[in-house]
């Protein structure tokens, strides 16, 4: 029995030191991380916020697509547009996509966030020229979904990945009518 | 902060002894009881796995020296080197001899020097050429050049040369006997690892015939014989035998012998550094 | 003393030889900035673990051995954890799920318990040193392929205006992608485990 | 066709090729000056020889004895001197001892009217001795002593007598041949086997593709007091064998490593009732049998009663030579017959025919490695798996080979026959026995 | 994501050997015969099924209670080397003959990627303790399909005539590269348009 | 011995079948032919070249082989066949480097790797194709128009698989299977198509849409060896009367297949279960190449008849699987390597049955 105990508190004691140390470690590096995670997602604000100033986020509950969005302000303070925080199916799963889009469902400006697709077919995405495809259509012509909606040459850089080109399409078409149905109300 | 480095070290804390002292707990309820000179006597076995102990592989043996008491010097590979240790282990004294033993192909024969009887078309296995005719060499005793030893030796110790002769390479060689115990002809035999010269023949038949359907046969001249004059050599059954006891040179009947079939065991190594079998391939005629 | 260092990046390189730790070594090699993040890593764990092991070998009951071991090696690899999401994040996020795999990466606790516990301070830090950077050769040497092929670049840290990528002309366009993917990593391992054998029973002779 | 019976698993269709004798009627061979007679011609232990170089024999003379339970008699072919005897390689590749005879002095049956006996006096025990005197082993290719196969053992019952003259193997003619020119004489073979065995039904199975056989057999039948069952079966190789047999004709199975006795039958080849018959009623000794020389590579191929010790060299003379080289000369069938380096090898008793085959017959092409085709597999009338067997016996793995059914494989040959890459199948299953055998033996 | 989804998920599109590299040592080393590939097999499916749950309530039961998720690392496997270990004494006493099977590999469950790597994704994925447990326990049978497979090419293979220098482990790679291969049969569309 | 006969001395059986490995490889190879032909017909030149670099590529892979292993196998065909069936899986239109490392991969990886012929457990040919398909996903998927739609430039060259793939994702309307929705859509057809089906609709009152006739001919984009239906089975009536190739695989898999289909392949077009077009899928994509010319390879598939018939059943389901379920339009190639994988599987639990020896005896033999 006393063996046993033995056994027991020399492990606590190796843990103990660890969860210590462990502790004091993180103590340093938690703040580090938060800091870089904001930067991080401040960065990829600015880029999609075409020069407008971001509002204060507002989550959208029950929307597959649309989670929510930042409103984007002109310099005197009229709402222009949103950014938003989108969820869009890709061939490998899940991508997350943040999108400046005027009230009138323009698409302003895109950005890939997280995502799982091939590298060098859906990840292309990432590639901030993949994107103008998109840019400046759904207010007076629809976001492109499919290949036969684009020019031969955008269409042969996206064979192979029209699943990813489609995921995205459908994302910002969701976000464009969103950003017209708010901006009517 | 403070707190949170509390709560890690009052969690990780009572997680490593809750699970510490169950685990001795449960190891002392569950102890299974186990021979650990097993383990031991297994560490000091080659781990060749040839299988020449008997037993399934290194382990195999092990066990059966623990538990059955089997003998300490079935190793051949290990040698006495071995034996000693594990019989140190066991507490158990051993004697070995220590002269160690190689294989060797005792015969020459190619497709120009020796006759063969017919076209063989089959099997790459010397066993198998067996069924037929006991091989197609009119020599019965001679090498079938098939193969078998390459295949079994654990150690890949066996070559053939570009005249299709097989070579043991008598320094990879770890003794297990396994060529020895396949060779249908029973050419393959044990040589003192330090022998410099064997006879390179098999052949039981009379000189005169031998001397028909082989160039490189011993013929029973008995020249050998007469030139080593120490007893180094010895004719029976027709055939010259080396007495490797004999410490004497050999090196005057080597050069006399008329049918060449003296020959010395460093060349092997050579010979058998220019073809090395990889694959063994049974097909395409 | 040499000995022990050198004998783990050629006669006992932990991947080619031993084959342990495949698991990160297939898992991050897709680029050779990713084998060289890990590679550092698992060299700090293992000369972490290695001195405290041998360090603490009379202290640990025979009965918790692996959990102590284990809880020694999860520390230093919380510790590479957390210092890389705070100063290399891209990097953490590429390597994903391998960096808390360091814990178990089959080299760390092989390590400790053939040798670290038997042997001094002082061999066990060559020990983990041979051993790390053999692992981190053998890491290169299959990031190197895998990215080369697989997507024709090769990526490095970014120093100044070079952005860290170098593109090979022809292969960067049209990579042979499978190289990539979990089957590429497979092949190239397994081909680079024979050219091994074949290397060392030629040495052999 | 349909309706025939026949064996229910595997077997393959090999060209027949019967056509070349079928019509040639079994005549008397020449004689030689030498012949050569092993002591070694069944299956069991040698016979002991019984003379020494420079003995005189006459013809019939006894000069093998049987040498144990499992073993025979031999008998000298012709009167002559024992010249020499010397150790040949018979064709099975097997080494045996040899009496060779110099022909001299005169016949003591040979072209002169044979007085018959009147067996039916005799009892069981009596029939069995004259049939072991006489040295009468199986001619259908086992050659197992016939007087060991019809000692039913005790506690047993033999339901079934059941003669085979199938003669599956291509080529060879030689029963075909006996049961068109021989049919009372086997019938009257075959009655005096049912007197030592005793059977309730007694068939006799011929393939299809004999039916002049069929009507003989069936026209001797009506003639006699006992009901013989005349089968036809479907031509399937290796309908001949006993187990294939006996599942086509009673519809049972041999269990695996059990004899046909375990299931109530008892298999005779047609050669072997008439030799019965000749022994018996004659009181001839197995000194000659029908042998069929043919094949591509034979000028005039013949049906031929030949003497035991006969060189072959002497039969395929005496057929017009070879008509163009062959490439192999097969002694049996091509089936499971064996090849011969040297035509002075001598006729035994288990010799069913000659063969001269030429290339465009053997077939042998480019051999490569096993495709995994699975022909084989589906040709085993074992219902074994070649190919599996052949893999594990060509790495040494024979225990592994004997679990899977080694041991039940009789190298009946249709899985090397169906074999598109040549693969050496049944050397591979011989090299297996072999090998077991050995181990066993070791252990 | 429903139960189905997760074991079609980690049995065959995210099948832990062929495409997520996780416990690729016994994989490797245990797959040269069926049987003890097998009993390999079910070790690590019910060790990884354990694990997961065991894990899941470590996470949300101390960890994020208490706010100190950075110590995942450290209580995972500090849990899951006692649980294997136990496993092991278990097998010990149940069936010697699989003890001696899986040899040294028992313990390499400890050090088995996939053990830890099915905790942290399910925690990661966010499943709560059935899901876990499921995910755990499909992961497993992933596992044990791969290595069924390959156990019994491997020993079709043991009677090929591999190149010298790739027989063992290197051809072993390779055929796992090739299943792999195979298995980008299975993606994530085929999960969506199945079950939605 | 040089004065008398030298005779060959070998074991029974001294006589074999016609059939040898060379000899099936080349018919197979023979009887593939006239698919080729058309489609280098159809497509053009570009297409011969691909097949003669796929080819050369696998036959000088099998020659290297050949020299380091020390064999001879070049002409037992199967490096012959190999390459031709990756040039018949590749689109005309691919870069020469696409067929050329597939038969690489194929000859060197896949099959010497293993001990050469016999010793691969996956097929060569589908191997190959697959490494290639997922490195260059987009160049193995640009399709050539064939020469009789090329007027009707109505959609980039799509096939009709590839096109209803696509199409299909965001529909969700009601049609009567996949030839209606691709007439609908304006997916091209020949002329003499419609006349075929006029023709067959008016004498056989049925109700076809247009597009079997091209489906069938192959008069549709597609690889370059598959697209014709009916030349490969006429291909394939020469192979069943010279029993090369066995009903076991073909007629499981498409059995298992076209059940399949059947049973729940209108779901996609808003109709009920059991109102499938079996016909549609039959002879659309590589199912009648796969089915009658791969997964048959001897070497990859199992050895008895029960084995073939689960691998057959296996390679239909995950067609189907692939093709319905998955993100690539065809499955066939996957299918039949995932089902590869196992046949060593299959092959250990298929044996059969062993004469005389009953079931309990049997199994205390096991
Ligand atoms: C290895 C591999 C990776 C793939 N990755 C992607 C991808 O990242 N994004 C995508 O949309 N489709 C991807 N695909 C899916 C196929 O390319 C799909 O058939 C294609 O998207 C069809 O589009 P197409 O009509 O442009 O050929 C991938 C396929 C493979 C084989
Ligand atoms: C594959 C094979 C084929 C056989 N074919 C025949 C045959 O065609 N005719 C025949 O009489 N015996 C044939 N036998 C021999 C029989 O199995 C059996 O030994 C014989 O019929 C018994 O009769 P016996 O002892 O009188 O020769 C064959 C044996 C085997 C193994
Ligand atoms: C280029 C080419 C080479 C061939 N080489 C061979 C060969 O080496 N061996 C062979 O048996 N058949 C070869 N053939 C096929 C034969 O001509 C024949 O068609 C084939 O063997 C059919 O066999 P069969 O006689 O059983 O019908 C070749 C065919 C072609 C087109
Ligand atoms: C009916 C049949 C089908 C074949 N199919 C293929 C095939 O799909 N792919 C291939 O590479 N070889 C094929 N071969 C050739 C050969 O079997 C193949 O190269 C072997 O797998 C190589 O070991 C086929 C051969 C035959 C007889
Ligand atoms: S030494 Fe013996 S086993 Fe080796 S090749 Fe010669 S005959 Fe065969
Ligand atoms: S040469 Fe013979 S005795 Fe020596 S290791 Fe090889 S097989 Fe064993
Ligand atoms: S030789 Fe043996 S294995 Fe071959 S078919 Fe005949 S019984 Fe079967
Ligand atoms: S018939 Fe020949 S090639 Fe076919 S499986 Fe059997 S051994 Fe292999
Ligand atoms: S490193 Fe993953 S199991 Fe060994």
């Amino acid at each position: 029995m006393n063996d046993i105990l033995k056994i027991g508190s020399k492990l606590a004691l190796i843990c103990a030191v660890a969860a210590i140390s462990l502790g004091l470690v993180n103590a340093v590096t938690e703040p580090k991380i938060n800091q870089m995670r904001e930067q991080k997602l401040m960065n990829a604000l600015k880029k999609v916020a075409v020069g407008m100033e971001v509002g204060k986020y507002k989550e959208v509950p029950d929307n597959p697509v649309v989670k929510g969005y930042y409103p984007l302000n002109d310099n005197s303070g009229t709402q222009k547009g949103y950014i938003f925080n989108l969820v869009g199916i890709g061939y490998g799963g899940d991508l997350n996509i943040i999108a400046g889009v005027s009230t009138k469902g323009k698409i302003l400006s895109v950005v890939m966030m997280n995502n799982q697709e091939t590298p060098g077919l859906g990840k292309e995405a990432e590639n901030p020229e993949y994107m103008k495809k998109y840019i400046g259509t759904g207010e007076d012509s629809p976001v492109p979904v499919r290949k036969s909606q684009l020019s031969q040459e955008d269409a042969d850089a996206i064979t192979g990945a029209s699943i990813t080109f489609m995921g995205i399409g459908k994302a910002l078409e969701a976000a464009s009518d969103f950003a017209k149905k708010e901006g009517a109300e | 902060m403070l707190l949170k480095i509390l709560f890690s070290f009052l969690s990780v804390t009572l997680l490593g002894g809750l699970l510490g002292v169950g685990l001795a707990v449960a190891a002392k309820l569950l102890a299974v009881k186990k021979d650990e000179r097993i383990g031991d006597v297994e560490s000091i076995l080659p781990g060749a796995n040839c299988g020449a102990c008997g037993y399934p592989g290194c382990s195999g043996y092990a066990e059966a020296i623990v538990n059955e008491g089997a003998s300490l010097t079935l190793c051949s590979p290990g040698g006495a080197e071995v034996a000693e240790k594990v019989a140190e282990i066991m507490g158990q004294s051993v004697e070995v001899s220590d002269v160690k033993m190689v294989a060797q192909v005792h015969c020459r024969g190619t497709r120009d020097t020796s006759k063969y009887t017919f076209d063989y078309n089959g099997l790459a296995d010397c066993n198998a050429m067996m069924i037929l005719y006991s091989g197609d060499k009119e020599c019965k005793y001679g090498c079938l050049q098939g193969g078998s030893c390459i295949a079994v030796c654990p150690v890949d110790a066996i070559g053939r040369d570009e005249e299709n002769r097989i070579w043991v390479d008598k320094d990879k060689c770890i003794s297990c006997g396994k060529c020895i115990d396949v060779c249908p002809t029973h050419v393959m035999k044990w040589v003192p690892y330090d022998a410099d010269y064997i006879v390179a023949c098999n052949s039981k038949d009379k000189g005169a015939k031998t001397r028909k359907y082989c160039t490189v046969g011993c013929i029973a001249c008995k020249i050998c014989e007469k030139k080593s004059g120490d007893g180094g050599f010895v004719v029976e059954d027709f055939l010259a035998h080396i007495d490797y006891d004999m410490k004497g040179d050999r090196t005057a009947a080597v050069e006399s012998c008329p049918a060449k079939c003296i020959i010395s065991t460093k060349t092997a190594k050579a010979e058998i550094d220019e073809v090395k079998e990889t694959v063994k391939v049974n097909d395409e005629n | 003393m040499l000995k022990e260092f050198t004998k783990g990046i050629f006669k006992e390189n932990p991947i080619f030889i031993i084959v342990l730790g495949l698991c990160p070594a297939l898992g991050v090699s897709t680029k050779v900035i990713n084998a060289i993040g890990m590679g550092a890593g698992v060299i700090f764990v293992l000369l972490g673990s290695n001195i405290f092991v041998s360090l603490l070998k009379n202290f640990i009951p025979e009965k918790v051995r692996i959990p102590s071991y284990i809880v020694i090696i999860a520390s230093f690899v919380t510790i590479v954890q957390m210092t890389m999401e705070a100063f290399a994040p891209a990097l953490y996020k590429s390597l994903g799920v391998f960096v808390p795999l360091i814990v178990v990466n089959c080299i760390i606790l092989g390590r400790a318990e053939a040798f670290a516990n038997k042997n001094t301070v002082m061999s066990s830090i060559m020990d983990a040193l041979g051993m790390g950077i053999g692992f981190t050769l053998a890491l290169l040497l299959i990031a190197f392929i895998r990215e080369f092929l697989g997507a024709g670049t090769i990526t490095l840290f970014p120093v100044g205006s070079f952005s860290g990528v170098i593109r090979i002309p022809v292969l960067a366009d049209n990579p042979v992608r499978v190289f990539g993917l979990a089957a590429g990593a497979l092949l190239v391992i397994g081909f680079l485990k024979a050219f091994f054998n074949w290397y060392s029973e030629r040495r052999a002779g | 066709m349909k309706g025939l019976k026949t064996f229910s698993i595997g077997g393959v269709h090999p060209p027949g090729r019967k056509y070349l004798t079928d019509r040639k009627e079994i005549i008397n061979a020449v004689i030689p000056g030498t012949f050569v007679v092993p002591m070694s011609q069944h299956l069991g232990s040698p016979s002991e020889c019984l003379v020494s170089v420079g003995d005189k024999v006459s013809e019939g003379m006894l000069i093998g004895k049987s040498s144990g339970f499992i073993s025979s008699n031999i008998h000298s072919p012709v009167p002559g001197t024992v010249k020499e005897i010397k150790d040949i390689y018979l064709p099975n590749g097997m080494l045996s001892k040899a009496v060779v005879i110099e022909l001299e002095g005169e016949f003591d049956r040979l072209g002169k009217e044979q007085d018959t006996e009147d067996w039916k006096s005799l009892s069981k025990e009596d029939l069995l001795g004259i049939i072991a005197e006489s040295g009468i082993v199986g001619l259908g290719g086992a050659t197992f002593p016939a007087n060991v196969k019809f000692m039913v053992p005790k506690g047993k019952k033999a339901e079934f007598l059941v003669i085979n003259g199938v003669e599956c193997e291509p080529y060879l003619t030689a029963d075909h041949r006996l049961m068109l020119e021989r049919a009372d004489m086997i019938l009257e073979g075959i009655r005096i086997i049912s007197t030592i065995v005793e059977p309730e039904r007694i068939a006799i199975g011929i393939e299809i593709n004999k039916p002049d056989a069929i009507e003989a057999m069936e026209k001797a039948a009506e003639k006699v007091s006992f009901p013989l069952e005349v089968v036809p079966l479907k031509v399937k190789y290796p309908q001949g064998d006993e187990k294939q047999l006996l599942k086509a004709v009673t519809g049972r199975e041999v269990p695996s490593g059990a004899l046909p006795i375990e299931i109530g039958c008892v298999v005779s080849n047609v050669g072997t009732v008439h030799a019965v018959y000749e022994a018996v009623v004659l009181k001839k000794p197995l000194i000659e049998r029908v042998i069929t020389v043919t094949g591509g590579g034979i000028k005039e191929p013949k049906n031929l009663k030949a003497r035991i010790g006969t060189p072959i060299s002497s039969l395929v003379e005496e057929c017009g030579g070879f008509s163009e080289v062959p490439e192999k000369v097969v002694v049996g069938g091509p089936m499971m017959g064996f090849t011969i380096y040297d035509l002075d090898t001598p006729v035994t008793k288990g010799t069913s025919g000659i063969l001269a085959l030429t290339s465009k017959e053997v077939k042998n092409t480019l051999r490569t490695s096993c495709i995994s085709c699975g022909r084989c597999v589906n040709a085993c009338p074992m219902g074994l798996n070649p190919t599996t067997l052949f893999k594990y016996i060509d790495h040494g793995e024979y225990d592994e080979a004997e679990q899977i059914g080694l041991l039940d494989c009789k190298e009946c040959g249709s899985c090397g026959f169906i074999c598109p890459a040549r693969i050496p199948l049944i050397q591979g299953m011989r090299l297996g026995k072999k090998m077991l055998r050995k181990k066993k033996v070791k252990a | 994501m429903t139960y189905i989804g997760i074991i079609i998920t980690f049995v065959f599109i995210n099948n832990f050997i062929l495409t997520q590299f996780l416990g690729l040592c016994p994989f490797i080393g245990v797959s040269k015969n069926i049987e003890s590939a097998v009993g390999m097999g079910f070790a690590v499916t019910f060790v990884m099924a354990l694990a997961s749950l065991t894990t899941w309530a470590i996470q949300n039961f101390i960890l994020v209670p208490l706010n100190i998720e950075f110590l995942q690392t450290i209580t995972f496997i500090l849990v899951i080397a006692s649980l294997v270990q136990f496993v092991e004494l278990v097998i010990q006493n149940i069936s010697p003959a699989l003890y001696k099977a899986l040899g040294i590999y028992l313990p390499l469950i400890t050090t088995n990627c996939a053990v830890l790597g099915i905790a942290i994704i399910s925690v990661q994925s966010k499943f709560n303790a059935l899901e876990s447990f499921v995910a755990g326990f499909a992961a497993g049978l992933g596992f044990l399909l791969a290595i069924l497979l390959m156990s019994a090419i491997r020993t079709k293979l043991d009677n090929e005539w591999i190149p010298k220098p790739f027989r063992g482990i290197p051809i072993a790679f390779i055929t796992g590269g090739l299943m792999a291969l195979a298995f980008m049969a299975f993606d994530k569309a085929l999960l969506t348009n199945l079950i939605g | 011995m040089s004065d008398k006969l030298s005779l060959l001395v070998e074991s029974s059986p001294q006589i074999h079948n016609s059939d040898s490995t060379a000899s099936i490889m080349w018919t197979v190879t023979i009887c593939l032919l006239p698919a080729g032909l058309w489609g280098i017909w159809i497509f053009g030149s570009r297409a011969l070249f691909v097949l003669v670099a796929s080819i050369a590529a696998s036959v000088l892979s099998e020659a290297l082989m050949n020299y380091m292993a020390k064999r001879k196998t070049l002409m037992d065909g199967s490096a012959f066949l190999t390459g031709l069936l990756i040039g018949y899986n590749m689109p005309a239109a691919v870069p020469f480097y696409v067929p050329v490392v597939a038969s690489i991969f194929a000859i060197v990886v896949v099959k010497w790797m293993f001990g050469g012929l016999g010793g691969n457990f996956m097929n060569p040919a589908l191997a190959g194709r697959v490494f290639v398909f997922f490195s260059w996903t987009s160049q193995m998927t640009t399709w050539t128009m064939p020469r009789m739609l090329k007027a009707a430039d109505t959609v980039s060259g799509a096939t009709p698989l590839g096109f209803l793939k696509t199409g299909l994702i965001d529909f969700n309307g009601s049609v009567s299977g996949p030839a209606q929705f691709l007439a609908q859509q304006g997916y091209p057809q020949t002329a003499v198509d419609g006349r075929v089906i006029d023709w067959i609709n008016s004498t056989f009152h049925t109700h076809l849409s247009g597009g079997y006739y091209d489906l069938f001919m192959g008069n549709i984009p597609g690889s370059i060896g598959e697209v014709s239906a009916f030349l490969l089975l006429l291909g394939t009536v020469y192979l069943f009367y010279k029993k090369i190739i066995t009903w076991e695989i073909p007629v499981s898999y498409l059995a298992s297949f076209g059940l399949l289909v059947w049973i729940f392949g209108g779901r996609r077009y808003g109709l009920s279960f059991f109102s499938g077009d079996i016909l549609f899928h039959l002879f659309s994509g590589g199912i009648i190449l796969g089915a009658f010319y791969m997964a048959t390879d001897m070497v990859t598939s199992p050895l008895t008849r029960k084995g073939m018939i689960i691998f057959g059943v296996g390679v239909g389901f995950l067609t189907f699987l692939i093709r319905f379920y998955g993100s690539f339009p065809e499955g066939v190639s996957l299918a039949i390597i995932l089902m590869n994988i196992s046949v060593p599987l299959i092959d250990k639990y298929s044996k059969t049955k062993r004469f005389g020896i009953t079931e309990e005896k049997g199994k205390n033999n096991e």
